[in-house]
């Protein structure tokens, strides 16, 4: 039980770095995770260089999928959109430092698909499943 | 579809004594204490044995077979028809349909006879507290009909707002489909009223039984109900089916569902007669096993007694009550135990209720998180899901207690 | 879909070990030859078990389930259906819809891809020697939506007449629709050159694999095909489930086919958005338990491997063929073994095969006598009804031999 | 297999005695045994009382179906047709003398079912299943 409710995860949950909506932004993409209703939204704004420059996520849900966003968001501040396109499963395990099954997964893994959504538009975008197949 | 208080009561120690899955531990050292049968339930050795005799000796397509194996399994599958058929009180064994599961009898409704019998305008009657399985079907017909969807509104306590009907049936709806026990809430809903009243009004009635035909007993002919969907999984039966009941004289005036195998008398190359009911609507081969399956389910349901099932989960429901009432912040939705059975769903104050049971989980508790298919509901209470606890007559009073303490877990670490 | 004549062999000994119902006695001292897979095939213990195994450790609703079973039972699931996508070279899971049966999958089709993308006058072109499950379907939404229905010609001999092709696809289909392999004349149809063809004239091709999958190898990208539909009773696996194969640029186009649960994503009161590919097509709570077994049926027949299984049906069905030329009186229908595997129907003169199914029964040999769902094509060759044997991997010579002495006895009665 | 292939049967089916059309007719009804596509036709003439002076069977199917059918029409030539609705399974199964499993009665039963759909009409006729079960 310490594994999955790390301290990171519920400090994060209860108190998020970068919950918010940008306005005017960028990107902003948001997607459901069907399996529990979870819900994340994402805005980013970016400069010339196509470099994140200011992001921040909204939505609601379990510990893990809202922790997981406000970790993710964090990451992607600063980073180039093309290198967004590399971040993994691995990369949200890695944030989040904890192994999960399969459904908690794609608790952790809905910030990311709806990152990648934005960024590329849907098509290229995994469904969740796949995503956590990955 | 009340609780009769004579029951005779029920022995839990035998009947879990049937269920090998709830002898299992949730991991080494830990109980498990599935609360989850609102989603689907266990299955007796006695189902589960049904069908392994079924595929190791009765085995065969059914219907057109002159061969000994094929009459055993066909006379296994019609018995087992009219078994289903005895458990809700249906007059003749033809009015049982099988289908893939309550769903899919729901959709099987919608579109032969509500594609057949609905126009542009026609109004169909739904309640604010439906499962997705009685509510998108409506939709979809429509989107393709222009027909009207109105619903009977759920009050603040949880239960069918029965001041709202009479100027809703006012409006003429040609059907009111409700269910008979909500999946989110326990609400037991008057339906032999609720049926009266629509007949009254001249529309036709079709209760959503998936909730209380595994947990109270069902009479067809009491309640005059015209349609009744419900499904094998959540009945201790197999998956992979469901029933739908529908009163003969209807089902004989609707068009088929599915086109294909056993459901046709005669077929040329470009147009078929449709064979009479119940196989018109039993396209290709059935599932076989699983009705035998399905059979043993209301075998064992019979002989415990429904009347025993629905006195016991409720006594359940009500101890659950009083003790989720003891942990503070809290918040069980739906009505008092006077108008509820076999499930309570809750939130916790500053715990997603996915998080909840996930710990629920972690100290062997099997229990729902989320929106359990009834999203309108949760957006009428302001919230995007809840835990569910439910409860069926294999479950105990230590496993409620086995509830609570690990609630007290949740508290320790989201408190 | 050819028999790869490098096929290492099957051993069939060991095989029939692991059938429990192929040891039974027909009748006290008569051996049961189960000459019926056709129809639907009997179920190795591996398959058996792996369901027995999941209702009494695994079971619990999937998808939304948080708790260890319901993960378990999940993954379980979705293995399986990667499984199957394996088996017919699928290029995603995802593409891989599971419905109640074959016949399930074609209208799945015909009522969410048809009814999208078809409009009055539209022609779907099929073949004289389709079954009623990718014939009846199309009737129906020919007498809803007007489109037109061609059929590829059948020749005496019992093969498609691809010679009046060129001229049919000069009308420009919207879908060619044809089984790869006929339940009645066990004819083998040049399936990759019809969807080739199909394809070459604008039009999607869609295969009936009820009867090839089981008996073929099936390489659903080899063949290029757009939509594949099949049972999994029939290969080895459970009742109650069936498969559509679709390609997912296809399948995520078409509109949604039942409404419920598991396949929306948010749903108000009035209306509703859907949930992605296979989900949309899954409304509420599929055949987990069938699943599972059709995974393990997948896994068997993998083991065995399709080419051997491939090979040795044919090679029992040019055996039945000469042994069923001895009998005087007796005609088999179909083509020669060159185009033909799995079976063999035939009429007996003097005795009606309903007469010929009985006696065939009262020595242990287990046929099927009717229309076999095929009446147009029953028709076509002028007769009512055949007796139909038809082979599996399971099967013996000797069971033919039998066959062939108890048709001996047919002719003592009817002679 | 001698019990079910009683020489009977055998010969009704080979040579039936009331193989036939009437046209005209009095009543004309026919019906399909939807399992194994056996089909019987009945035409029936009946006088001023009501009582049935010529009755004849057509169609096809197996030496069950059509053995009943011939037996059947033999039986109620003569008869009464307010009779004709006493008529069960129990009769049918005394004309062939045999008992039949649960398919082969509904071959047997066709032939009833016919006769009664033809006198009554649809509404008051059984199914085969029903008539078998009776
Ligand atoms: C060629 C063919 N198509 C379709 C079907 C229908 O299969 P099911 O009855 O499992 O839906 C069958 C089985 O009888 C078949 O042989
Ligand atoms: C009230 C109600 N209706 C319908 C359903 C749908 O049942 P199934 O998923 O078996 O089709 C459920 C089950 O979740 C339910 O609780």
């Amino acid at each position: 039980m310490d594994d999955l409710y790390r301290e990171v995860i519920i400090d994060r949950y209860q108190n998020p770095r970068f919950r918010g909506e940008l306005d005017p932004h960028d990107y902003s993409y948001q997607d459901d995770n069907p399996v529990c209703g979870d819900h994340v939204r994402i805005d980013l704004r970016v400069d010339e260089n196509d470099t994140i420059t200011e992001a921040k996520f909204s939505g609601e849900g379990c510990s893990i999928s809202q922790a997981s966003a406000d970790l993710l968001v964090e990451k992607i501040t600063g980073m180039k959109l093309e290198d967004v396109r590399q971040l993994g499963k691995a990369d949200v395990l890695e944030l989040l430092g904890i192994d999960l099954g399969p459904v908690r997964l794609k608790c952790a893994l809905l910030s990311l698909k709806v990152l990648k959504g934005g960024v590329y538009g849907l098509d290229d975008v995994m469904t969740l499943d796949e995503l956590a197949a990955s | 579809m009340t609780i009769s208080p004579q029951a005779g009561p029920l022995d839990v120690d035998k009947i879990r004594a049937d269920f090998p899955i709830l002898h299992m531990e949730a991991s080494p050292g830990v109980k498990l204490a599935y609360l989850d049968s609102g989603a689907s339930s266990q299955k007796p050795l006695a189902v589960i044995e049904a069908m392994n005799t079924y595929y190791r000796s009765q085995n065969a397509n059914i219907h057109r077979a002159v061969y000994t194996l094929g009459e055993v399994a066909t006379e296994a599958y019609e018995a087992a028809r009219a078994k289903v058929a005895k458990f809700i009180n249906a007059s003749k064994p033809r009015e049982i349909i099988f289908t893939r599961n309550a769903t899919e009898s729901v959709n099987l409704v919608a579109q032969t006879w509500g594609r057949a019998n609905l126009k542009e305008g026609d109004l169909v009657l739904l309640t604010e507290m439906e499962h997705h399985a009685n509510l998108v079907p409506w939709q979809m017909l429509a989107a393709e009909k222009g027909i009207r969807l109105e619903f009977i509104p759920v009050t603040e306590e949880g239960i069918l707002d029965l001041a709202a009907l009479p100027a809703l049936l006012e409006q003429k709806p040609k059907l009111v489909s409700f269910t008979a026990m909500s999946n989110v809430l326990g609400t037991i809903t008057p339906a032999a009223e609720i049926v009266r009243l629509a007949h009254e009004a001249s529309a036709l009635a079709m209760i959503d039984g998936a909730q209380s035909v595994p947990h109270l007993p069902t009479d067809v002919q009491a309640l005059d109900v015209d349609f009744l969907a419900f499904s094998s999984h959540k009945m201790l039966g197999p998956t992979g089916l469901g029933v739908l009941y529908g009163k003969l004289d209807l089902l004989n005036a609707m068009p088929p569902f599915m086109g294909g195998g056993d459901m046709i008398k005669r077929v040329e190359l470009r147009s078929f007669t449709t064979n009479e009911v119940p196989q018109k609507f039993e396209a290709g081969t059935p599932a076989i096993a699983e009705v035998v399956g399905l059979g043993a389910a209301v075998d064992y349901l019979m002989a415990v007694g429904m009347d025993a099932v629905a006195a016991y989960d409720h006594e359940l429901t009500a101890y659950a009550l009083e003790r989720l009432e003891e942990v503070q912040g809290l918040k069980v939705f739906g009505p008092g135990i006077e108008h509820k059975s076999s499930n309570a769903s809750f939130t916790f104050e500053g715990a997603h209720p996915h998080d909840v049971a996930e710990i629920l989980n972690r100290h062997g508790v099997a229990t729902r998180a989320g929106h359990h298919c009834a999203m309108p509901l949760h957006n009428k209470f302001g919230i995007p899901s809840t835990t569910r606890a439910s409860f069926y007559l294999y479950n105990t009073k230590e496993e409620i207690d086995q509830l609570i303490e690990a609630l007290y877990k949740v508290k320790e670490i989201f408190g």
